[in-house]
């Protein structure tokens, strides 16, 4: 299991910010997020939407241990 | 100086003064203390709230090592940097930057160097709330443009 | 904004964080205030004592009528500033500049250009005292290319 | 009665600050503070001080009304 975290418009897209899901890879992860809600899938493949993986940004498919964290980042705009 | 340099996110208001009185205190080797606040404005009703939101663990720690990069460009001996997070009402704080230097060039240049990075780049996001409800927003072209000052 | 911007000189030991908190109050329609407090060194022990002599009725005359350029210029809603006379020991303040704008450009450029000014064009008269006696002293070269970076 | 302010360096030098002196004219008082201290006289002669009338720099000669206030400014430091 990983822990999704979704900041900015993306949480208000789904209507969640904090959720578990059954994933062993960013795209795998990102499979299941789509399937359950496509727009939200959408939005997290779109321009400018960053991930982190615990804490740090990674780039394209990365692999997730058991309790990693994953972050999507909308552009941030600062404070 | 042996004042750790500091870095909060904080959801709680709190008084730029007294973290003005904080920072300056027992420095007789300082010379220039500069120090910028952000506030809320209202925007005469059409902004009744901004919210921000944070990444903790991240959010912070980006700020940390760009401020720390900062301290050594600029030979800063000290910075604090205090972040509101959350709903924050017109008038309120929203960021307090202070920096310690020997002389005042390098205190306001680190100062006005943090301030462009932490409105333009910064990990938050922020959300305006007016009487129609609320809209996320992104950095304005003169955020851009000033932190491009410093490229 | 209806606060008046405000000069003060004063022989009595100040605190920049006190002076802050006033300045920030009930600025609804602010969002920028910067402000810059300049500290006595003590020099590792070279300097016992600043000393500042000003002429009261000239110095806060000369003063004002530079800041209300300045407010103008830089489209400040106010200012404060407040300059220590006198004897002054190491760490205390000499100096505390706060201005406020809508941006945070202008709170900047505008506590910088009026910290030049303070610093290098003023009417002060000031006295060094170290462990073998006072010298009064002159603006610094680097005070000069500070003031000229704005003409 | 003119009341003479010194400041800076010049009060150091004369050992005074405040003094009433008679005088009709700037001249005329540079001429009766020489004559009591030439060092002092010379000083305020000297290159970058300027006198104060009542609060308004002068140039040059200006005469006196009873009861100005005349004051003589070494170079300013700034603060």
């Amino acid at each position: 299991m990983a822990r999704v975290l979704l900041f900015g418009r993306l949480a208000d897209l789904a209507g969640w910010r904090d959720r578990a899901v059954e994933a062993g890879s960013l795209n795998g992860l990102r499979g299941v997020l789509a399937g359950v809600d496509p727009a939200l899938g959408e939005a997290l493949a779109g321009p400018g939407v960053q991930v982190a993986v615990d804490k740090t940004i990674v780039r394209g498919e990365a692999p997730l241990a058991a309790g990693s964290e994953v972050a999507f980042l909308p552009p941030m705009s600062g404070g | 100086m042996t004042t750790p340099s500091k870095i909060a996110l904080t959801s709680e208001p709190f008084e730029p003064g007294a973290l003005l009185t904080a920072f300056c205190a027992g420095r007789d080797e300082t010379g220039a203390v500069a120090s910028f606040a952000g506030l809320a404005r209202a925007e005469k009703g059409a902004a009744v709230a901004l919210e921000l939101e944070a990444y903790p663990g991240f959010t912070d720690t980006a700020i940390a090592a760009f401020a720390d990069d900062a301290k050594t460009r600029f030979g800063l001996q000290d910075y604090a940097i205090v972040h509101r997070v959350g709903r924050i009402a017109p008038g309120e704080a929203i960021v307090f930057v202070a920096t310690a230097a020997v002389h005042r060039r390098a205190a306001f240049e680190a100062c006005d160097f943090l301030m462009d990075y932490l409105k333009s780049r910064a990990p938050f996001w922020k959300k305006e709330h007016g009487p129609d409800g609320g809209r996320w927003i992104e950095p304005t072209a003169q955020d851009r443009t000033d932190a491009q000052r410093w490229d």
